[in-house]
């Protein structure tokens, strides 16, 4: 028993947590939309897993590191490949489900699950390869001299990014849901339908994320773990500080859906840094990312017009790009040494690291772009094939009997009078 | 046999169950999941950054039968512990009935009041 | 004064409501939670593997009280606006009331429609 | 046409449905939320160390609308199926309407019912 | 500070997410019934826990183990002692709670009580014995030669079996539900009323659950922790895959409470061979189990005509069952050396190990009469002295007020009319 | 890769865990309140980490330790420093929860965020230094002679006294909810709107209590980890036990709600002395929890008419000083040597420890004091600044919209009748 036990413990121990990072969201969105469509947004929160779990063991784990190949088959006798197996398919599925909530209340299951598998097996390997598998993203700093390359340290892009842009594209494809503008434009609040069950998932998904930021300290030996754990903390809580004090600001009282978006922004924005900058820092990419994230919220609802019942599209894209962006800000020089091949440590434009910015503002552009385009094309496409939007009656009634088999709240008697 | 229906506010209740209960009301009838509107036309909530329209206003529907006269000192409580003067203080109907029947007896009409 | 008591079906509540206002009906009261069968039967669901008879639909009662001249209007309203043609369209009971009391003012019959 | 308005325990229900429809009743609505009190007064519950008086006891609100043939069988058949003879077995109110419209089909009158 | 202190930490943390369970049981157990019985049915997940502490601590240990004796006297010198009551109470816990789902709904709290005394205080301990305690059943190999004699690495059979058994006589005894079955003997559903909750439920058991199988792990050094990691994701995510499968085939749409059954059923099958099967194995371990939990639910509730609330037997007992016999079928060799004192690693009957297949069909047998008679037995002399049962208006009115005190939903109107 | 690195590695985990309990005591708190306040009540609950994060960081954590001072400044190379100011901010923020359980359903959300910052900054800080921080009370036993000085392991008094006084000084400056004393003075129930979120939420506290108790135990080495887990574990189930007794001999029924309570109780009983007793002292300690909690809820409400909604004053308060006293009782000398500068292992009066008796007596003694002062002057300036108390029609319609924006469950039907 050695360090290496260690760190497979640790990384075990992070991996559970991001897991179960997956009841909350699955409690976090069901609060957020109706009571007519929980037992339907619940079965994506818990399918999506399943899916994901599938399609990166089959075909997706291979293509990203192009080792072995499918199946995991050879991995049994190699413990690395199943640490990195696990450790990164926790991380898959977090991207993978967030789309489900800024295309809930609407959405086909069996659409539904063929996206999980394309999202599985294909876009999130795809731009992990480039950032986190040595590829062309992680090789701007050693051959281009940007800094380290795009650096990400825990997934602000590679997890949030890809899932909130996905999020986006998938509900442009699917429309808004119906009732939710008015004929004139503007748009009208669909509550959730149980605020308590989606607060408490918030504080699942708090604790989770200690584990999902935390994860890849052990790489150098978990120098870092104290300052990480400490940063995620402070940006969550600045950022949930921020979105109460603008939301009061803007309209007079505390929108307490909206302090849960923004603690999730700044936990979203912390992830890609929380290594490389300080508790003030941190402290301050959470104060951007709590505001930043609410007032996305209005933007992609008032402007956008883009129906997002979660706001899923602000927390984890927006803030997510955010904090890449933020990496290449605040990063001040006291970890990664060595990190993709580049001697010296990460350092951002304030502390006089100017290319490590160029490539973070690069890794954010290639990752919307990207994703964008291919999940935009995908969803159209499968749209043809097997219709992503239910029909208007079932989306009067609640997805969940015709869906997926179940009346959530049998006992309960529940308004569906909104449209 | 008369059977009042008052439309009112919920937080009304409990008093006016009381005091109908005072001038020798026996029974009652409630259905608290009730929304409606009158003069009072309902407000704007918020949720997540945007506006809902709240068109229907949480009430409660009391029934009471009671005989022909009983009528005029019922009407009279409920009014008296209802009053605010402000829009939203609810109605009350008034409809005759054509025969109360109660089941644990097979009693009918006024004696089954 | 009549009171018009409409079953209908849910999601046709706000359409109606918006014509009923539109044609000057100023009061109207709503209970959402309400169940019924006519020729529409029910139906069977599924749950962990096993059918269950639901054997009441979710309807919702509208009733609305109205001075004897908006009687055919409303009616007209209403039915314009529910009207599919298929089973569960709904139906509407008139009854003709004894009193109405507004109970912010006393005002008594017509006046306090 | 006549309306029967029945408030009889919940776990009648299903019986007192059942009975009905097997006399010839083609349609009901239920107001599954409603709690009265009659000569069954409420009861005392406890929670967290303290009581707590619950005024209103659980009924279940069932309305039918018969043509005048119907209203004596529908009444025996409800009767039969609740009556304990403890108190809480409930309530029938008897009221005459002055129409009844199928939305439907428009029909009026008995052909509607 | 080493490895030993290495092995306490890792053992306590897993004996935490099991202990976490008992909150993933709760919420399942309470979606999958009626509202009117929520309290109660939470009352019995939460108190089965405290029972079943003091019941094992009383006596079930000092039976199970032989050793000091009872109330752990003179333990807290001995760490030893401390950890293993530690790493055995969790277990007993779960096995004693898998009842309360089976036989929800009707069940007298007072009755239940002295069943989680008993069961914590001779059944769990008896079986237990035979297997982990190096009793007859683990003999078998080295005394007649059966393979490594009966092998259940987390409790397939010791934890889940025992529950699920334990859950059918219980059943069995109490009778369905009132309104379960219809004049014509065919069963209707009655639905639970809170399906996010049980989701909820299912997807922290998910996450326990690797506590569940990894806590064994550290006896040899943790050398197999990914492996039994991944299987265990892998059964689980298969299984569900396969139960939605089946229902969508069996009647055209997914149906969310069989899933979240199948999903289960996949944990339970892997705990016994997580650490002796390759990932290929696991899946179809788990494939196997998600089909054969739902057929299982049906087999149990129209040609048994038991009433299980939960699927309790499916879920625990068909699969644990399930899971023993899989580990005779697809144990490849990688591990297992030395294990009940037979040399050589385990192998199953794909593996050319037909004898430790034989073993394992032996402990499911022993288990499924050994705990059904015992248990059958109880219930029946038990309900001579305090009913099993409630009566037939505290049914109609739900158990909360009468059993428990409380009305779970006071806020909320509940719909009763189902008998 | 070394010791250094394992105990931060336990610490963190430990932390994660208590984080994880504001979850616990969102859903319990929240649960056990009406549905009409649920929102606020959520609100609170979240916000109140935000609150002791940022309060805790900029001036508490200074004021605490006296060193480097601020906002963390320079703390980020001081690995150190980051580490304890993690392991005390969580104890702090579960100090900081406990009175909103207490003051729940008719306080403002301004006057609770005055009040969040000024627990976090001044009060924790101060009593935590005094005992924690070697200050007077710990010297009692260097100084006088008076045993070890007051000894608190994990926070019986440092958190939960401190939690469960402020709440009691807040409920009484707030007064009781309208319509929970009849006009004769006798309290009616106000029954909590979701007993099922409320049971799973102390589930969950439950499971994060292992954190909160083993957190401070790889202090030296780990040696008393697995008793106090035993410890725990026992005291909880006990006192669970001993309530559940109480309130069936008190009125025939087991009362989920005061068990639950009592099952809290015993954990913060515990929490003090869990790794200084025997597990049968563990025991003892619980069995008397139990009773004591369900005992004082009666005074409390009864005799004190203060109006508590959630027992919080009973759990914390009076369990806590039961946990100080008892340590003082039960401690049988097989751990602590050296602590607080005092060698020798720690004995209670029942293992001839008189002077340690008496050190916790104080310790006790000069937390309800010191914490009732200060926190009833605080509430009555507040009051005069920002009223604590929200208007009689905000009560009656409920805190949700007007103080949090929300309604926390717009597709149900929510009964508001009572007063
Ligand atoms: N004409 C009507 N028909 C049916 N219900 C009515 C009518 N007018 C009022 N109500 C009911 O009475 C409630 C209270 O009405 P309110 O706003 O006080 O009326 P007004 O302003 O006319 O006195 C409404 O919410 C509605 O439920
Ligand atoms: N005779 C009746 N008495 C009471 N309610 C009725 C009656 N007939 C119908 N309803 C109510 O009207 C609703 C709609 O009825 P529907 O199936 O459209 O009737 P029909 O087929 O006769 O037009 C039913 O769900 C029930 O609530
Ligand atoms: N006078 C009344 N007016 C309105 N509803 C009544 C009246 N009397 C009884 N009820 C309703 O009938 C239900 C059952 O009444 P019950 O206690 O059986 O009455 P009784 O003892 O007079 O037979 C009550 O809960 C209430 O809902």
């Amino acid at each position: 028993m050695n360090s290496s036990i260690l760190s497979v413990m640790w990384t075990l121990i992070c991996a559970f947590l991001v897991i179960f990072m997956q009841a909350g969201f699955a409690m976090m969105e069901t609060g957020f939309t109706r009571a007519k469509n929980a037992g339907h947004t619940m079965a994506m929160t818990m399918m999506v897993f399943v899916i994901a779990v599938l399609g990166y063991w089959s075909i997706g784990y291979g293509l990203q590191t192009g080792s072995p190949g499918f199946f995991l088959s050879g991995a049994a006798s190699d413990a690395s490949i199943i640490m990195l197996f696990l450790s990164q398919v926790v991380y898959l599925n977090i991207a993978a489900t967030i789309p489900t909530g800024a295309m809930a209340e609407r959405w086909t299951f069996k659409s539904f699950v063929v996206y999980g598998f394309f999202m599985a097996m294909f876009v999130y390997p795809l731009y992990a390869r480039w950032v986190w598998g040595g590829g062309w993203l992680a090789q701007l700093g050693a051959r281009f001299g940007l800094g380290h390359g795009v650096v990400d340290f825990a997934g602000s892009s590679i997890v949030h990014m890809v899932g909130g842009v996905a999020g986006l594209a998938g509900a442009i494809v699917l429309g808004p849901r119906m009732g939710k503008y008015r004929a004139n434009g503007t748009p009208t609040a669909i509550p959730g339908h149980h605020i308590p069950m989606a607060v408490a998932g918030c504080l699942i998904l708090f604790f989770g994320w200690f584990g999902f930021n935390a994860g890849p300290a052990m790489a150098d030996g978990g120098t870092a773990l104290g300052i990480i754990v400490v940063n995620t903390m402070l940006a969550g809580a600045a950022a949930a500080a921020s979105a109460l004090c603008y939301v009061w600001f803007v309209y007079g009282k505390p929108d307490l859906s909206l302090i849960a978006n923004g603690l999730l922004g700044g936990l979203v924005a912390i992830s890609a840094s929380c290594a490389f900058v300080s508790p003030a820092g941190a402290m301050m990419i959470g104060l951007v990312a709590g505001v930043l994230c609410c007032a996305s919220v209005f933007f992609v609802e008032r402007k956008l017009k883009v129906d997002d019942p979660v706001g899923a599209v602000s927390v984890h894209g927006v803030c997510g790009a955010w904090g890449m962006v933020a990496l290449g800000l605040f990063s001040d020089g006291a970890y990664g040494d060595g990190l993709n091949n580049v001697s010296g440590t990460v350092r951002g434009l304030f502390y006089g690291g100017g290319p490590q910015f160029l490539a973070q503002i690069i890794g954010v552009i290639v990752n919307v772009v990207l994703v964008f385009i291919v999940m935009y094309a995908f969803f159209k496409i499968l749209d043809r094939i097997i219709p992503l939007r239910v029909s208007e009656e079932v989306e009067f009634e609640g997805l969940d009997q015709s869906e997926v088999a179940v009346t959530a709240y049998p006992d309960f008697s529940i308004t569906k009078t909104r449209r | 046999m008369i059977k009042i229906e008052a439309i009112i506010k919920p937080f009304k209740l409990d008093e006016v169950k009381d005091a109908l209960v005072g001038i020798g009301i026996h029974g009652m009838t409630v259905t608290p999941e009730t929304k409606g509107f009158g003069r009072q036309k309902g407000h704007v909530e918020i949720f997540h950054g945007a506006e809902i329209d709240i068109s229907f206003v949480q009430k409660v529907k009391v029934e009471l039968v009671v005989c022909e006269e009983m009528l005029e000192k019922a009407l009279a409580v409920i009014q008296e512990k209802t009053r605010s003067g402000k829009i939203g203080d609810g109605k009350i109907f008034v409809t005759r009935l054509a025969d109360v029947v109660r089941l644990r007896t097979g009693e009918h009409g006024n004696a089954a009041i």
